[in-house]
C-alpha cells in the first residue's frame, strides 16, 4: 500500500479521497488554489500545498504544479478525482514517467475510452449492442447527410473527445443537422482541441443506466449493478439512483455481464463506468465508458457496502480485487441528490457566495459528502456543488420518504445563494417520479424545464 | 455521599474556578475584572493589565503551511518575490558555485536572483526593478510552494 | 454514580455564563459592565476596553410558537397570570354561566379568574394580588401550554 | 396508520423518532420543558406544547402534562423514546386509559420485565440459563448472607425495580455484602419506591451480549442480532458494536432462538432487549429484558438495514410483522460511540455549557443522530450527550479504521465543554480492543479507570 497520496483535486471528492485515505492508513497530501487556502479539503489533509491562483487552468490543472508538489511531499501516487485531470491520458504518462502512480486506468486504455469512435469500435467488437450511427468520424457534413439516410432522425452529433454530456447536439431535420454539425464541430475543437465528431441515433426518452465496474491489474472485473441516471437537464444528471426500477433481474444480469465483456476487451483496471440507453422495448445500448470515479459513486456504495474509493486505492498500489461477483450483493436503494448552488428558476444559474448557514441532515441512512462548512465560500471559479445528498432505505419508496425528510431539514443560507433543494422536492414529490416511470425527458414532460 | 466534610469549601472554590475560566473564555474582548459567585462561594478578580484572553482551542489539524498566510506588506516600503510555481528553490546555479544574491546587494531589474526548479526545468526568479535585498526566506534546496515568498528587498533609486 | 458531589451549583453558574453571553450578544453597542444574578448565583464582568459585540447569530427557523415567547414585563406595571399547566382554558365555570371576569373587573387576592381542565381535572387560577384585568389573552375552551400567558392585570392598592 | 404521534421525550431520541414519524407520514408532536425551548426537536416536529419547567419531574415525568398535550393535539400515539417515561407501566396504563396507544409493550408485559425476579422466573420456566442466584427477592440480610453458600462470591445485589446498570452494587465478601445489602435497598426505596432485591452470581470478566428483538401482536416475531456493549464505566455502555466478535454463527443462532422464546413466554409486544453475559467458556446467562428501544438501536440498524423506530410505530398501529427471520441478514460490522459532555479525566463528571463549535463527521458509512447544533445548550438538566456516532464498514476493522477518522473530523467547541473524544480515541488505537478481546473489565484491566 502507499504511505502517501496527493490528492488532484478540491471540493467534496477530495475530501472523500482524504477520507478514504485516512481510513486506509495512507497519508493524504492536498493541493488548492489561492482561492481554496481555507478550504475543507486543505484542512483534513496531512500535508497541502498551494499550487497555483484561484482559476483552474493555471492551479488544478497546472501539471507541472501538481507533479512539483507530490514529487516535493514524497507522495508516491495521485488521484485526480473526477473532472480536471482525471480523464487525461497526458498527465497519466507524465505521472508514470516520474515514477508516480496514477490513481485510474492506465494511460492507453484512457485514451481508448476518451476517444468516443475507438470505444465504438470496440464495443461493437465486444459485441455490445450499438445504437445506429457511424462507426468512425464523419468526414464531412455531405457524410453526415448521407449517413442519416441509413440511421434516420433523430440524429446525434457527438464530438469523439466529448463525454459527459458535453460536446454533443440533436437534430430533427436535415437543417438543424447542418448547424448541429457545424456548432459541435467548432465546438469540440474550442474545448478539447479536436473537432472530429461522430452520429448516432438520439432516443427522445429513454433510461440511462450505468454500471459501476472494478478491475484489478490480474485480470479480475466484477460489476456492482447498476445506477438509473435518468432524471437530467440538457444531458447533466440530477439525481441518480440505485438499483434501476426499469430491470428485472435476468436484464441485469445480461447488461451487467455485456459491461464486464466490454470492459476486459478495453484491458480496463480500476473503477470505471459503462454507461447505456434503454428504450422502452426493454432494449439496451452501450453510450460510452467513463474512466474515473464519478460524482454518484455512493449510490452504489449504499447498496453493495463496496468502498470504491478505497477498493480504486487499492488496485492502484497493485492488490488483487477481494470481490468477486458472487459477493456482490444489491441491498435495498439508494437516491443521491445533488445540492447544487443554483438557481431553479433561473435555469440553474450558478448563484455563488458565502454560507451563512450550513446545516447537513442526519439519521438513519443519511449521507452527506461535502466540503461545505458554514462561513465557506461557493467560489464561482469552481462548480456550484455545495453537497451531496445520499439516502439509503430498505426499498425504493422508503427511499424517496427518507431523501424528502432529509432534504426537509438541510438548511442552506448565505446572502443571493439559491439551492437545487426545492426541484429535489419538487422531483420527489412528483407522481411520475414516485411511480418510477423516468426517462430521460422527464424534466421537459413533467416540469416544463 | 463525601467521605469527609470540610468547614471552608475549598472544593467548591476549585469549582468555580473552573466556571471563572469558561465565562472568561466565552466573553468577546479583554475583561478587566470578574465575579462569580455561587451560594456561599465566591471569586474576585481583576487584572493589572486587560486579562489575557485564552487562545481559541487549535482548529483540527495542523495545516503544514511552512510559511505565514499572506503576511501583507510592511509599512517600511519593503517588497516580496514570490514563487511563480511549485518546485525546488536554488540560490544559485549549482552548489558548488556562489549565491545569486546575498542580503544587502543591490540589484539591478532583470538581474536574476534565485531559481526554482519542477520536473527538471528550471525557471529563472528575476527582479522587475531596482533594489536592495533585506531578506532571503527560503533555505537551499527547499520545497516552495505557488505564491510562497522567496526573497524581501527594499526599492533603491536607479 | 458521579464521582464528586457538586458543592456548589456550578451548573447554575454554567447557565448564567451563556445567559451572560447572550446579555453581552443582544445589547447595542460596545458594554462596559455588566451584572446577572439568579438566585444565590451571581456573575459580574467589567471590561476594561469595551467589549467587542459578536453579532448575535440569526435565529435560524422560527419556533412554531402559538404565543409570544417571554414577552417580558411592560414598562406601565401590567403584570401577568400564566399557565402553571397544560389543558384547556376555560373563562367561565360552564358554558351556560357568564365568565369569571372580564377586562376592567378589579379582582381580589384569592378570587378564581379562569379555570384550566387536564385529564377532567379542573384547576382553578387565582389572583396573588389585588388588580384590574387588563386583557384575557386565550379564548375560551383553547388550548394553553404551561406558562403560557393567560390574563394580564395591573395591581391596584387595596 | 397513526395520523398523528407525540413524542414524550427530548434530545436525539426525540429527534429520531420525529424523522421516522416523517418518513412514514405521520404528524409528530414535540413536548418541550422551559430549558428546551429552541432544541431541535421542538423545531423539528410538525407541532410542540410546553409541559413544564427545567426539571424533568415537572416536565418530562408530568403525565398529566403530557397527557394532556396528547388529548389537546389529537394525538393518537405516544412514543416514550428511552428513560424518563418509557419503561412506566403506570404511564402505559393511564395512556391506555385515555384512548392513547402507548408506543411499546402492553401495560402487563411492561410490569413482568420492569420486575426483575419476576422476568428470572419465567425465563427460567422458559428454559434461559440463568446465573446461579435466588429466584424470589431476598427477606433479609441473614437470607442474602445464607444463600451466599449456594451461589458464592461474587456477588452482585440488584434491585428488583432496577436495570441499564442503575441499583446494582458488587460484593466479594460477607461484609461487603451486608453493605451492598443495606445500600441497594436504601437506594432502591429511594430511587424506585421498591427496595426489593436479590442475588445472582458476579462474573468479574464476561461479554455483555445483547439480542435486538421485534414483536407483533399477532404472536410474530424476530431477533436481528446481537450488539456487544461490553465496554463499560460502572456498568453502563460507552461502546456498542455488532456483531460481537465473540460468537460463531451457530451460538449466534442458538442465543436468538433462546431470547426468541423467553420474548414469547413474557408475551411480548414491540421492539425490546435481551440482554446476556457470555462467559470465557463459551456459556451465556440471561440478564435482563429491556421493553424499550435503546440508545444503541442504529447499531443494529446498520448491520440489518431495519429501520427498527419505524417498526415500533407500525407494530404500535396494529400492523403484522412484514420480517421473517430469514428476512434477517447481516451485513458488515457497526460501531456506535456516544460523544457525551462529560471529562473522561474528571471521572466522566458532565461538562454542561453552550457549543460554539459543532461540526458532525460525513462521507460513507457515518451515521450521526443528534439534536445539537452550534449554539445549542448541553444543558445540566439532562444527560449529557451530545451526539451518537455509528459507522458502518464491510468488516471490524475497516469499521475502527472509519470510526476513528470520523471522530477526527468532529469537532466540539464551548466553554467549559470537554467530550468523551479523547476517551473513544484511546479505546479505538487500543491493541486489544481492536484485537476483539474485550470484556466488561476493559476499563480498569486496560485503561486504569
Amino acid at each position: 500500500m502507499f504511505r502517501k497520496v496527493l490528492i488532484a483535486n478540491r471540493g467534496e471528492i477530495a475530501v472523500r479521497i482524504i477520507r478514504a485515505c485516512r481510513e486506509l492508513g495512507v497519508r493524504s497530501v492536498a493541493v488548492y488554489s489561492t482561492a481554496d487556502a481555507s478550504s475543507a479539503h486543505v484542512e483534513l489533509a496531512d500535508e497541502a500545498v498551494r499550487i497555483g491562483p484561484a482559476a483552474a487552468r493555471r492551479s488544478y490543472l497546472n501539471i507541472p504544479n501538481v507533479i512539483a508538489a507530490a514529487l516535493k511531499t514524497g507522495a508516491e501516487a495521485i488521484h485526480p478525482g473526477y473532472g480536471f485531470l482525471s480523464e487525461d491520458p497526458y498527465f497519466a504518462e507524465i505521472c508514470a514517467e516520474n515514477g508516480i502512480t496514477f490513481i485510474g486506468p492506465p494511460p492507453g486504455v484512457m485514451e481508448s475510452a476518451g476517444d468516443k469512435a475507438t470505444t465504438r469500435r470496440l464495443m461493437a467488437d465486444a459485441g455490445l449492442p450499438l445504437l445506429p450511427g457511424t462507426t468512425e468520424p464523419v468526414a464531412s457534413l455531405d457524410d453526415a447527410l448521407a449517413a442519416t439516410g441509413r440511421i434516420g432522425y433523430p440524429v446525434v452529433v457527438k464530438a469523439v473527445a466529448g463525454g459527459g454530456g458535453r460536446g454533443i447536439a440533436v437534430a430533427r431535420s436535415p437543417e438543424a443537422l447542418r448547424t448541429a454539425y457545424r456548432q459541435t464541430r467548432a465546438g469540440a475543437q474550442a474545448v478539447f482541441g479536436d473537432s472530429r465528431v461522430y452520429l448516432e441515433r438520439y432516443l427522445e426518452s429513454a433510461r440511462h443506466i450505468e454500471f459501476q465496474l472494478l478491475a484489478d491489474g490480474f485480470g479480475n472485473a466484477v460489476h456492482l449493478g447498476e445506477r438509473d441516471c435518468s432524471v437530467q437537464r440538457r444531458h447533466q444528471k440530477l439525481i441518480e439512483e440505485g438499483p434501476s426500477s426499469a430491470l428485472d433481474e435476468q436484464t441485469r444480469t445480461q447488461m451487467g455481464e455485456a459491461a464486464l465483456r466490454g470492459t476486459k476487451s478495453l484491458g480496463y483496471c480500476g473503477a470505471g463506468t459503462m454507461e447505456f440507453l434503454l428504450d422502452d422495448d426493454g432494449r439496451y445500448w452501450f453510450m460510452e465508458m467513463n474512466a474515473r470515479i464519478q460524482v454518484e459513486h455512493p449510490v452504489t456504495e449504499a447498496i453493495t457496502g463496496v468502498d470504491l474509493v478505497a477498493e480504486q486505492i487499492c488496485i492502484a498500489a497493485g492488490c488483487r480485487l477481494q470481490l468477486g461477483q458472487a459477493d456482490v450483493q444489491l441491498r435495498g436503494h439508494a437516491v443521491e441528490v445533488r445540492i447544487n448552488a443554483e438557481d431553479p428558476d433561473r435555469g440553474f444559474a450558478p448563484t455563488p457566495g458565502t454560507l451563512t448557514e450550513f446545516r447537513t441532515p442526519g439519521g438513519p441512512g443519511v449521507r452527506v459528502d461535502s466540503h461545505c462548512v458554514p462561513g465557506a465560500d461557493v467560489s464561482p471559479h469552481y462548480d456550484s456543488m455545495i453537497a451531496k445528498l445520499i439516502v439509503w432505505a430498505s426499498d425504493r419508496r422508503a427511499a424517496l420518504d427518507r431523501a424528502r425528510r432529509a432534504l426537509g431539514e438541510t438548511t442552506v443560507v448565505g446572502p443571493g445563494i439559491r439551492t437545487t433543494i426545492p426541484f429535489h422536492q419538487r422531483v420527489l414529490d412528483h407522481p411520475a417520479f414516485r411511480s418510477g416511470e423516468v426517462r430521460t425527458d422527464f424534466l421537459p414532460r413533467h416540469l416544463g424545464m | 455521599m463525601r467521605d469527609s466534610e470540610t468547614t471552608v469549601d475549598v472544593a467548591g472554590v476549585h469549582q468555580l474556578s473552573s466556571a471563572l475560566r469558561a465565562v472568561v473564555e466565552s466573553l468577546p474582548g479583554p475583561v478587566r475584572q470578574v465575579t462569580v459567585r455561587a451560594g456561599e462561594c465566591s471569586i474576585d478578580v481583576s487584572w493589572d493589565a486587560p486579562a489575557a484572553v485564552t487562545a481559541p482551542p487549535p482548529p483540527g489539524p495542523v495545516l503544514a503551511a511552512p510559511w505565514e498566510e499572506s503576511p501583507g506588506e510592511p509599512d517600511d516600503g519593503t517588497l516580496t518575490v514570490r514563487s511563480p510555481l511549485v518546485g525546488t528553490f536554488y540560490r544559485g546555479p549549482s552548489p558548488e558555485e556562489s549565491a545569486f544574491v546575498e542580503v544587502g546587494d543591490v540589484v539591478e531589474p532583470g538581474q536574476q536572483i534565485a531559481l526554482v526548479e519542477a520536473m527538471k526545468l528550471f525557471t529563472p526568479i528575476t527582479m522587475d526593478t531596482r533594489g536592495r535585498i533585506t531578506a532571503v526566506h527560503v533555505a537551499d534546496g527547499d520545497m516552495v510552494e505557488y505564491d510562497q515568498p522567496l526573497i524581501d528587498y527594499v526599492p533603491v533609486e536607479g
